[in-house]
């Protein structure tokens, strides 16, 4: 697998969100915003990255048995890290993803990466695959945020768009997260039907 | 600091312990003796369970493929180069698969086929079957609601005119659209058979010949004509045996009705 | 929790089940929630399965917090002990159904390992925790929590079906966007129920 | 796989091993991420802390935390927690004030906030350590200046209404009115801790 064809895959036809459907909690969850979006987008990078490479390096050494427990174990050890760094370093932001850092661990994008992927191939394209699918995480979740932003709180980044008029604040709860993902999808699906050349 | 390292190191490193030789003890106390081949078959299919190949998920297709009550091309996700190292695993005695397709057996369109009554209802063929049968004076003919369509994960049928019509490259043969039809008038047959039937209608031939002018009366000729005793008529409608047929043809230019014809 | 009487539990059930739904308001667990809603059978199945995790996970992780981690003061790692605990015990589970009901096994197919990466079993974990519940107050969260998940998605996968089965759908929407908004519509109803105050 | 067998026994060994390590090694790393991390965030915390009791309470030369005091103050059907009272004392060591720390529960989540209040028992300043409320709803209780000066000055607890408030009431923001009332009963509550805490140590 070429790395232009991994690019493409993790962003585009294979993007993690919209096309595979996975990582739905955080992506809901933290979508409130562009700035928790992206956040969020790039720890979960960072985490995805170190364990693909990592998980990929002791692909011959851990039996079939406790696949899954020890790729969880190695997944939570980077997320624990991230968590303690970034509320050390990083205060701002860890105070604004707050919760979601934990729920990384169980953010199926990064498992299903490490089992279907990064158990099966060597480091660098493991490594390859979790940067771009980590990207194309960031990516649907900026665009969700930036979405959810503007109609739920009426503000881009923090500044105010349209004046007076009161913003949708529907967008901002759990509810309007499913709507604009659910439209997301629709026109990611749309797209690439198109793009086949759709049947009807 | 070296002591937190330590606990730490040993506190979950015994936890660690535990979990781990628990698994290994469940993984044999509850160890079902598997075939290995279905292992192998799983890692070829998908893993979606979306059901093109009519079972529940892609576990149950590898247990019916490993106990040899299912063809191995049967997934339409992994179509061709799926169904041969499938094949491959099963070993060599997987005998030569034919492909098969799906055929509607009616070409009851609204222009060739009448009507008992006009219909206004849900577009729904089983909802417009319990009414007294559907809305065609033909019992057996195809309602042309499109269930069968709504069901096809290869999106291989569509309604023409009125009649269900399958595009043989997109169709896998799976069967789902087998029980999605309230009249069963769709059957698999091997995808390079030629000679089809487009009719199922079981009424004597007077009252097929009121029902539809492209009915089947049932009047045996292909039957008597067939050099290869290919073709027999059951409950006035003749069914081809596709093990025998040579596709020489002569049946369809016998046939008064012209109901047997070559597949386009 | 001070005192248990039945009024309470009765309080804690309503507000785990509909007022702060783990799915449909708290967000967690939503890749089976999609996933395994196709068939209403499955969903059950799957339900019932991350009832019994949860609860088991609930007695596990709070024995572990308090005789483990507490004495030897290793509460950062109350993440990683959770999930290895959680894995461990999907995992035995899997290989128990396998084993003693194969039919449900053969249905929930690849989600039952999803369900280790089911966030909202570690979530219910890591909240009792946080909210300092004691030992009973845990499980009986735990398995509200999880009624909750069974109801949302049992309710789902009833939609689903019938989405499936009636309505024709623009192609673009098929599959997931059009269940999405379901469950979006979904939520709304659930949000109702903040009204309710105990 | 070169850490597996068939037979049941040494399998047996050779997993259980595997995960010891694995898990053993990802702890001790953990343990020493720990050790370098956790002064620096207990350290910010309290500089955080520090910095806004000093704020609330400027003439205040030292906060000393209070031991025992009610730890959830409950009025009507609300229950707050009470984090920690600290006692602002000034140079000579009078008792200047209290600074209550209280989370009440937002929308969706907690309201932390410090609430100070001066010798005669009237609140003179309220600050919000951390607010992930939903974000649309929950930042207007912080940037609606009016809504918070309402409640600066009150001795009392004061009810959360919806319509024109009357004496003793105090109106919630439109559209906000679950973190408003939060906001409302988290002052109410600082109150309530306070006097609760001064009946305690005149005793």
């Amino acid at each position: 697998m070429k790395i232009k064809d991994q690019f493409n895959a993790g962003l585009f036809t294979d993007n993690p969100v919209l096309i595979q459907l996975l990582g739905m909690c955080p992506t809901l969850a933290t979508s409130t915003t562009l700035i928790n979006a992206i956040g969020m987008g790039l720890s979960a990078t960072f985490v995805l990255i170190c364990s693909n490479v990592l998980i990929s390096l002791l692909r011959k050494f851990i039996p079939q048995k406790i696949r899954i427990a020890a790729y969880i174990v190695i997944i939570a050890g980077f997320v624990t890290l991230a968590d303690m760094l970034l509320e050390a370093y990083f205060n701002s932001i860890y105070n604004a993803l707050g919760v979601f850092i934990p729920l990384i661990v169980v953010n199926c994008i990064i498992l299903a990466r490490a089992e279907s992927f990064a158990s099966k191939n060597k480091v660098i394209p493991s490594f390859f695959d979790g940067l771009f699918m980590g990207l194309g995480f960031t990516f649907a979740l900026a665009i969700l945020g930036a979405v959810r932003e503007i109609l739920g709180s009426g503000t881009i980044l923090g500044f105010k768009l349209f004046g007076g008029i009161a913003p949708l604040s529907l967008f901002a709860l759990p509810a309007g997260g499913f709507l604009g993902l659910g439209f997301l999808i629709a026109l990611a699906q749309h797209l690439s039907t198109r793009k086949k050349g759709g049947s009807e | 600091m070296w002591i937190d390292i330590l606990k730490a190191f040993l506190a979950l490193g015994i936890m660690g312990l535990i979990f781990g030789g628990a698994l290994s003890i469940a993984g044999n106390v509850f160890h079902v003796k598997e075939d290995e081949r279905k292992g192998k078959i799983l890692a070829v299919l998908p893993g979606a369970n979306c059901g093109g190949c009519g079972y529940a998920g892609c576990a149950n297709y590898a247990d019916a493929v490993v106990a040899g009550e299912a063809p191995c091309n049967k997934c339409p996700v992994a179509k061709a180069e799926g169904a041969e190292t499938i094949a491959s695993i099963m070993g060599a005695e997987a005998e030569e698969v034919r492909p098969m397709v799906a055929h509607i057996r009616c070409s009851g369109s609204h222009d060739i086929a009448n009507k008992k009554y006009t219909y206004y209802g849900m577009n729904d063929c089983l909802a417009a079957s319990r009414l007294l049968g559907g809305y065609m004076t033909c019992q057996y003919g195809c309602l042309g609601f499109g269930n069968c369509v709504k069901k096809c994960p290869q999106d291989a049928i569509s309604i023409q005119n009125g009649v269900a019509m399958v595009d043989r490259d997109n169709c896998v043969g799976c069967g789902i659209c087998l029980d999605a039809c309230p009249k069963g008038v769709i059957e698999i047959i091997p995808k390079d058979s030629t000679v089809l039937v487009s009719c199922s209608n079981k009424d004597p031939g007077a009252r097929t010949r009121v029902a539809c002018n492209a009915g089947c009366i049932g009047c045996k000729i292909c039957e008597k004509n067939c050099p290869e005793g290919a073709i027999r008529v059951e409950g006035n409608v003749s069914i081809i045996d596709y093990t025998k047929c040579t596709a020489c043809g002569i049946c369809t230019e016998k046939c008064p009705r012209h109901l047997l014809e070559f597949s386009k | 929790m001070e005192t248990l009487s039945f009024g309470t539990i009765l309080a804690f059930a309503v507000n785990a089940i509909l007022i702060e739904n783990v799915v449909l308001s708290q967000f967690m667990g939503c890749c089976p929630f999609f996933g395994v809603s196709k068939k209403s059978d499955t969903a059950l199945g799957m339900g019932m399965a991350v009832t019994f995790i949860m609860g088991l996970a609930s007695i596990v992780t709070y024995g572990v917090y308090q005789w483990v981690l507490i004495p030897l003061d290793l509460e950062y790692l109350e993440t990683i002990a959770f999930i290895l605990v959680i894995a461990a015990l999907v995992q035995l589970v899997e290989l128990a159904l396998k084993k003693l009901i194969p039919a449900l096994y053969n249905a929930l197919g690849i989600y039952l390992p999803l369900i280790t990466t089911n966030c909202a079993v570690l979530g219910v974990c890591l909240t009792s925790v946080q909210e300092g519940y004691n030992f009973l107050s845990s499980f009986l969260y735990s398995v509200f929590t999880a009624l909750g998940f069974t109801l949302a998605i049992w309710i789902f996968s009833l939609i689903r079906t019938r989405i499936e089965e009636t309505c024709d759908i623009p192609r673009a929407f098929q599959g997931f966007p059009i269940s999405l908004i379901a469950a979006a519509l979904l939520s709304f109803g659930f949000m109702g129920f903040n009204g309710l105050s105990f | 796989m070169a850490f597996e067998s068939k037979n049941p026994k040494i399998d047996f060994i050779l997993t259980a091993l595997t995960l010891f390590i694995i898990t053993a090694l990802v702890a001790g790393l953990l343990a020493l991420a720990n050790f370098y991390t956790a002064p620096i965030i207990e350290q910010s915390a309290k500089e955080r802390l520090d910095h806004s009791l000093s704020e609330l309470i400027t003439d205040a030369v030292s906060f000393e935390e209070a031991e025992e005091f009610e730890k959830n103050v409950t009025f009507g059907s609300v229950k707050v927690p009470v984090h920690a009272i600290y006692v602002a004392k000034d140079a000579a060591g009078t008792r200047l004030g209290y600074c209550v720390r209280v989370t009440p529960a937002g929308y969706s989540d907690v309201i932390d906030m410090l609430v100070a209040i001066d010798g005669e028992g009237a609140v003179s300043g309220v600050q919000i350590l951390a607010i992930s409320d939903t974000p649309g709803i929950g930042m207007k209780v912080e940037s609606d200046e009016t809504f918070r000066s309402k409640l600066i000055g009150i001795t009392d607890t004061v009810k959360a209404v919806k319509t024109v408030p009357a004496v003793g009431e105090v109106q919630v923001i439109s559209g906000a009115t679950v973190s408003s009332t939060a906001y409302i009963n988290g002052v109410n509550a600082a109150l309530e801790a306070a006097r609760l805490y001064e009946q305690e140590v005149a005793k």
